[in-house]
């Protein structure tokens, strides 16, 4: 069983990393996740935040508008999932008022 | 007169009756009013629809669609009409019967034996009536489940074990049936039963068609107790008797063979049958069910055992019928039903007349005891004769058009088995009345006939099997039907 | 984007996760995760990503850093692996 | 913890970081506009200003602070600035969370966008800040399985 | 005016009452059951209008912040989304106002987190099915699954240990789905469904859009309980509490199928899914061995929850068969399972919920006669929904098995249909096994005789759900017509 | 070959992160042990999308009045930033999460080593 693991475990790190080579190398700025236009001449979200992040929000930090604006139900429910993290500490952790019966 | 509505009213009238049968249930005489209203209705229905049957017209009603281009449709054609006769026809009889025998018996759980009883008779009635396969499927399906309360209704061991083969075979039908009339939808486009078959513009290679009858052939062979998947039908005699005569001689078993028909000549169409030789497979298979099963019902002691390898075989010999693929053998197939039904239901409510009389089941304690049931006897005697062929009874113009037919399609093997499985009907049922007549009995002082509403029924199917031999035109021209539906397959 | 930092702190990262799992004081396991984490905001941080960073510092390090350590105080702090 | 540190050194140390801390947190969530941060990260630094507090003091100083019930209401008060804040623009006649559309007199949309940012992270940070105690609280006090 | 926001207010009901629910159930805990009855009912009503707006006006895109996309993040209600919402806010809604005395007896005084957890597991599901981004979903996933785990660490003294395996397993599989949809935004620089579904067939066979594939489904599959990646479901579904269960079972693995269904037939398509390897073949035989696995496991099990959970491994894999026949019928029947099955386990895991609080639990080998007595509604609930499930006419369950079958004749498929078939039987042993304990097992000596036992059925608040799903059951078996007729039009090819 | 090393090298190590995080999971019986491996799990997700945010010769996504933004090279790409904000966020919630049933899980059978735990329950 462990033998199974193991080589399940290094299978897929083998075929992750082949297939990470088949990748857009890192860095360069004409990535499509990088470049102005996509495949298809829809705006790419990358570079359209970069280029009017300020003048929609006037807010030089990019990060906050994306995070505060475009994709604003992104954070909306990323603060849904920390108010969940703690419901979930009152109900799984809090004293019940009638002790359970064994 | 409007006719459209009278197929489903005659499906519903039944499964209607089940809510004052279950409401009622504090109240037995009215309870079993409300089911004999329920079988005279049915009958009086479907009587409506004889005259144009006997015309070869049919009356369809389209209902709702059960899936995209396959409705629920009920189509009273000539076939269903006459299938449809006999089981209602036969209903009233035997509600008559059941309430003689389960307070003879003192049955428990009365309400819940009419209620089943109720529903089965609904399911046949829609499988008769069925106009495309998937509404087949579907009171074939609720026929299973309607029958299930019904084997177990003595929940003993025995009795349960019974429930679980039964349904085990005919569960694994209905998939079949299910897979096969999938199969037939995708290859044809249509799941209607079209006299002459759905496959006349389909070519298909020929293990593919073989696949597909054999899959419709497990479908509708376990409740048609074909031979190697038959074993259900035996354990089912756990049962009461009215059960398992009107069950297992009309309504589940005849609604195998009912499938088979509709399968041969509706689904596959006889030319597709005959140019891909699969009638030759049917007939071996009931050839051999009908040899094999006579040579069985030789070794049972128990009445209702022998009773019910002998409905294996007698179920064959429609089945042969059938796959003759000449028009006096469907003829004779579609005859054998009605012969069949009526001689065995009697035989099946002598043995459960005996059975709530005396308490006895096997045929080595029925010594003499034609002098305290005379009557009963006189049938039991009239159905065995009928059953071996002996003629005016029904049953020998039966046999002799199946043989008619074979001989017409230059076969003579089939004959042969006709002949033999007839001495071996006379072997097993003369020990019977051998028995019953001639041989003194022991312990029988004090017993009498049994009840009117037992006997009324018993001596009334017995010679309605001679009448129909004598005229097989009297009641509703089931002859002419019979020749009618059989000349449109061909 | 310097490579060479990168690289650097990928190779400590490797090391710290091990350890982490490694090791069988689990206090030491929770240290070795914060130092982890405390890397892998630098190494956001080298890349570019500040915000990122800052983030990874304050929640990854800190706040389940604490939790962490009460975690480990209400159970127990000895492992078998 | 049952057995908090509570020596007095801790305890003042950590009394005298806490209001920096706190007050480093807030100036994280309203300068999130123009350098790193926002909600997140600055309602992680309050409340690890409070937790600082609670780790050093035990539950009697933590119950001067912010009160264990408390935190509830500030949690369900911070997803609610964020919430009313979508349906206000909904009401305006915009998308959800639509800030272009925020009914505040003389501002232009880019202005208006500015605050709308502005007044969730708030929420965010207070959900976050009363969220993290409330676990920590929870996950000290325990169960009380049996 | 509504009709265009409906797909924010669908899941937005469900985060107002998450949020009401403990702002009035710090002041009175009693109220926070009526609050879910309402949102949840609100949200219901939402769907139902939101479809039938669907089928006379279209597909409706609502664009989050006014943001068209790719650059903002939209929801899209389309003839999928739409069915899946109406399906799981429906049955939802009847599971939240059967638990109000489970949850008084099996977890007294946290009715309060319960439910707004409840209502935030909702959100969580919604926000899945609706949006229309990649990254998005994975916060909606996120948020369902959370509240998932928390739900399930509910009930028995096990509970937790099987909640915390699911949380390990189910959140590594979201970390991979992440990866994923990281591979696939590195390659294509956009996030949005319909977006990147354009841009998609210009990269076949790279070997990194397979790899995001793999990731994807693999990570998704957890969730669905998927063959291998089952394991965490039966215990999580036996130890957690009567209600939560009854709420988790029916709905999630079927979300995740959904997001199984997006991703292949219309993110990737089929002929990029099997560009590379025939991972809907795959699919196929893995869900294949999984209907055969859970049927057989449930034939062992003694007690019913757990032998529903098993049955729900191999349930769930009619849904995943379905999806890899990728034709009209096959896509049908699956998506007419969903349905199907949600309501069917739905009412069955409610009606052993209303076992365990009269009875005290739902081992099947101490139910006999006097049950029938006890309880004849609920019994006949049971029997309604447990021969549905065998797949008998004219019930539901029938006809999700019969258009399944169609799909794998039409590919030639008979693997699948064999297993289809003896799957259908293998339903049989179990239901009809505990059909025969309940209308004809003699009770012990000791214990009352059938006679003897008085009716002891449930209180309408739990009887009148449980029966209205189990006749819907009978309403969809002759309907379905209609609805498929709605389903094959959905059909992306 | 030196740029493709210097192209994939960052993919190859979060690989590398991801499959020690999977390890702790699948191999280690101590159950904060499994947490810890999710962790690092989560982590490698993130630096996965930081990593490929990166542009040579970029700056950080905070407006610069020196620098241009139509070129928009000139500025890393802010979005897998902005939504690793959001995963590292929901990464701590799940953490927070685990702890919970952690320490109920601890109450419940003393124990956090998954074999005792299953001869405890059985």
């Amino acid at each position: 069983m462990k033998i199974l693991k193991v080589l399940i475990l290094v299978l897929f790190a083998a075929v992750l990393i082949y297939a990470a080579s088949d990748l857009p190398y890192r860095g360069e700025p004409d990535n499509l996740m990088h470049a102005e236009q996509s495949i298809t001449n829809t705006r790419v979200m990358g570079s359209y935040f970069i280029q009017n992040a300020y003048r929609d929000a006037r807010t030089p930090n990019m990060v906050t508008v994306v995070l505060g604006d475009y994709r604003s139900i992104d954070t909306f429910g990323e603060q849904v999932v920390i108010y969940t993290a703690g419901l979930i500490a009152l109900l799984v952790l809090r004293k019940s008022k009638r002790r359970r019966k064994k | 007169m409007d006719l459209s509505l009278v197929p489903l009213l005659a499906v519903l009238v039944s499964l209607v009756a089940v809510i004052p049968i279950l409401l009622s249930s504090d109240k037995p005489n009215l309870r079993e009013t409300w089911t004999i209203l329920a079988a005279v209705i049915k009958f009086g229905l479907v009587l409506l629809l004889v005259p144009g049957a006997i015309e070869g017209k049919s009356v369809e009603l389209h209902l709702i669609d059960l899936a995209p281009g396959m409705p629920l449709a009920l189509n009273a054609d000539p076939l269903g009409v006459y299938f449809a006769v006999i089981a209602s026809g036969l209903w009233i009889f035997t509600s008559f019967y059941s309430i003689g025998y389960v307070r003879g018996a003192g049955e428990h759980k009365q309400t819940r034996y009419f209620a089943s009883f109720a529903v089965c008779l609904s399911a046949t009635i829609g499988i008769a009536f069925s106009a495309n396969l998937l509404t087949f499927v579907l009171f074939y399906e609720i026929l299973t489940v309607a029958t299930y309360p019904l084997v177990i209704h003595n929940e003993s061991k025995e009795a349960i074990n019974a429930g679980r083969k039964y349904l085990a075979f005919t569960l694994t039908a209905g998939l079949l049936l299910v897979a096969g009339s999938a199969m037939v939808y995708i290859y044809t486009g249509t799941i209607d039963f079209t006299p002459g078959g759905v496959f006349s513009g389909v070519e298909l290679p020929h293990t593919a068609m073989l696949v597909l009858f054999i899959i419709f052939l497990g479908a509708v062979g376990v409740k048609a107790g074909i031979m190697p998947i038959h074993s259900w039908l035996p354990a089912a005699m756990a049962a009461p008797t009215p059960v398992s005569a009107l069950l297992h001689a009309v309504a589940v078993v005849k609604s195998g063979v009912f499938a088979v028909i509709r399968v041969v000549g509706y689904v596959f169409g006889t030319d597709v049958m005959a140019s891909y030789g699969l009638g030759d497979i049917l007939i071996v298979i009931a050839g051999a069910t009908i040899i094999l099963a006579s040579l069985i019902a030789f070794a049972q002691d128990n009445l209702k055992q022998r009773l019910a390898y002998s409905t294996v075989g007698h179920l064959s010999y429609i089945v042969l019928g059938v796959a003759l693929l000449t028009p006096f053998g469907m003829q004779g197939g579609i005859m054998h039903i009605a012969a069949h039904a009526t001689l065995k239901i009697t035989l099946f409510f002598c043995a459960g007349a005996i059975y709530v009389n005396l308490k006895r089941k096997n045929i080595s304690n029925l010594n003499g005891i034609a002098k305290v049931m005379p009557w009963t006897m006189a049938a039991f005697t009239i159905g065995s004769m009928g059953l071996a062929g002996i003629p005016p009874i029904n049953g020998f113009f039966s046999k002799w058009t199946l043989a008619l037919g074979s001989l017409d399609g230059d076969m003579v093997i089939p004959v042969i088995v006709l002949v033999v499985s007839g001495l071996l009907n006379v072997g097993y049922f003369f020990p019977i009345i051998y028995r019953a007549y001639f041989k003194p009995g022991e312990g029988l002082e004090g017993y009498g006939e049994a009840s009117p509403l037992m006997v009324v029924p018993i001596m009334v199917t017995a010679i309605l099997s001679v009448l129909f031999g004598f005229f097989p035109n009297l009641f509703f021209g089931l002859y002419d039907l019979a020749v009618n539906i059989s000349l449109s397959l061909f | 984007m310097i490579w060479e930092l990168e690289l650097i702190i990928y190779v400590f990262l490797a090391l710290s996760a091990v350890v982490a799992l490694e090791v069988t004081d689990m206090l030491v396991a929770v240290v070795m995760m914060t130092i982890f984490s405390f890397l892998m905001a630098l190494l956001f941080i080298a890349m570019g990503a500040i915000d990122v960073g800052f983030t990874e510092a304050v929640i990854g390090a800190g706040v389940t850093g604490i939790l962490f350590v009460v975690v480990v105080f209400r159970t127990s702090r000895k492992s078998n692996d | 913890m049952n057995k908090p540190f509570q020596t007095p050194i801790v305890l003042l140390g950590a009394r005298l970081l806490s209001p920096y801390i706190m007050v480093f947190g807030w100036y994280v969530i309203f300068h999130g506009h123009y350098s790193p941060g926002g909600g997140f990260q600055g309602g992680a630094l309050l409340a690890a200003s409070i937790l600082l507090m609670r780790v050093a003091g035990g539950r009697t100083v933590a119950e001067l602070q912010i009160k264990e019930f408390a935190t509830t209401p500030l949690a369900v008060i911070g997803v609610m600035i964020y919430f009313a804040t979508g349906l206000v623009a909904v009401a305006m006649g915009g998308y959800f969370l639509d800030y272009g559309m925020l009914p505040i007199p003389g501002m232009e949309p880019d202005w208006l966008r500015y605050t709308g940012i502005l007044i969730i992270e708030v929420g965010i940070g207070l959900a976050v800040m009363a969220i993290l105690v409330m676990i920590y609280d929870n996950m000290v006090r325990g169960e009380d399985y049996g | 005016m509504i009709e265009s926001h409906l797909p924010a207010y669908i899941a937005l009901t469900f985060l107002l009452f998450s949020v009401l629910i403990p702002a009035f159930g710090l002041w009175r805990n009693e109220l926070s059951q009526p609050l879910a009855v309402i949102g949840s009912g609100l949200a219901a009503g939402f769907s139902i209008y939101g479809f039938f707006t669907y089928l006379q006006l279209g597909s409706i895109r609502y664009f989050f912040g006014g943001w068209e996309p790719p650059i903002g993040i939209e929801f899209v209600y389309d003839g999928l989304s739409g069915f899946f919402v109406l399906v799981i806010n429906t049955v939802a809604f009847f599971v939240i106002l059967h638990s109000h005395h489970i949850a008084k007896k099996e977890f007294p005084g946290k009715e309060m987190p319960y439910y707004a957890l409840a209502m935030l597991m909702m959100l969580g599901f919604n926000g899945m099915i609706l949006t229309g981004d990649l990254f998005n979903l994975y916060v909606f996933l996120e948020i369902a699954s959370l509240a998932g785990y928390a739900i399930i660490a509910i009930g028995d003294k096990q509970a937790p240990y099987a909640a915390f395996r699911y949380l390990i397993i189910g959140t590594a599989g979201g970390t991979l789905y992440l990866l994923g949809v990281g591979f696939l935004y590195t390659i294509t620089g956009t996030l949005n469904i319909i977006d990147m579904t354009a841009m998609l067939p210009q990269f076949a066979g790279s070997t990194a859009v397979v790899a995001a594939l793999i990731l994807m489904i693999v990570g998704i599959g957890v969730k669905a309980a998927l063959f291998p990646m089952h394991g965490w479901l039966p215990d999580s579904y036996t130890y957690a509490s009567s209600s939560s269960t009854a709420l988790i079972a029916p709905i999630g693995t079927k979300v995740a199928a959904y997001i199984l269904f997006r991703i292949i037939l219309w993110l990737f398509g089929v002929e990029l899914t099997d560009a590379v390897v025939p991972f809907t073949y795959i699919i196929g035989v893995l869900a294949c061995i999984g209907i055969l696995y859970g049927s057989i496991m449930a034939i062992a099990q003694t007690e019913m929850k757990r032998m529903l959970a098993y049955s729900s491994v191999s349930q769930i894999g009619y849904i995943i068969m379905g999806l890899s026949l990728a034709n009209p019928w096959g896509f049908a029947g699956a998506l007419l399972h969903v349905l199907n099955h949600a309501v069917m386990k739905a009412a069955l895991f409610m009606i052993s919920g209303q076992l365990r609080l009269k009875e005290g639990h739902s081992n099947i080998s101490l139910f006999d006669d006097t049950y029938r007595k006890k309880y004849p509604w609920t019994m006949a609930a049971f029997t309604v929904a447990a021969i549905s499930m065998v797949g008998l006419p004219p019930l539901a369950g029938f006809f999700s098995k019969w258009y399944l079958a169609l799909g794998t004749i039409d590919n030639s498929n008979w693997l699948f249909l064999a297993v289809i078939l003896i799957s259908s039987l293998l339903n049989a042993v179990y239901f009809f096994r505990i059909l025969e304990n309940v209308y004809m097992m003699k009770p012990d000596k000791g214990q009352k005789e059938a006679s003897d036992a008085k009716r002891n059925e449930v209180s309408g608040s739990m009887l009148w759900p449980t029966s209205i799903l189990a006749v819907s059951l009978i309403v969809i078996g002759f309907a379905n017509a209609v609805i498929v007729g709605v389903l094959l039009n959905i059909f992306p090819m | 070959m030196a740029d493709f090393f210097l192209g994939h090298y960052a993919y190859w190590f979060t690989i590398i992160l991801l499959c020690i995080g999977l390890y702790g999971i699948l191999f280690k019986k101590n159950l904060i042990k499994k947490t810890i491996g999710l962790a690092i799990l989560q982590i490698s997700v993130v630096l996965y999308f930081v990593s490929v945010a990166s542009k040579w010769d970029a700056t950080v996504p905070v407006l610069d009045p020196n620098i241009p933004v139509d070129q928009v090279a000139n500025y890393l790409n802010p979005l897998p930033h902005t939504l690793m904000l959001t995963a590292i966020v929901v990464g701590v919630a799940t953490l927070g999460v685990a702890f919970t049933l952690l320490i109920a899980v601890y109450n419940r059978y003393e124990t956090l080593d998954e074999e005792e735990l299953i001869d405890k329950i059985q």
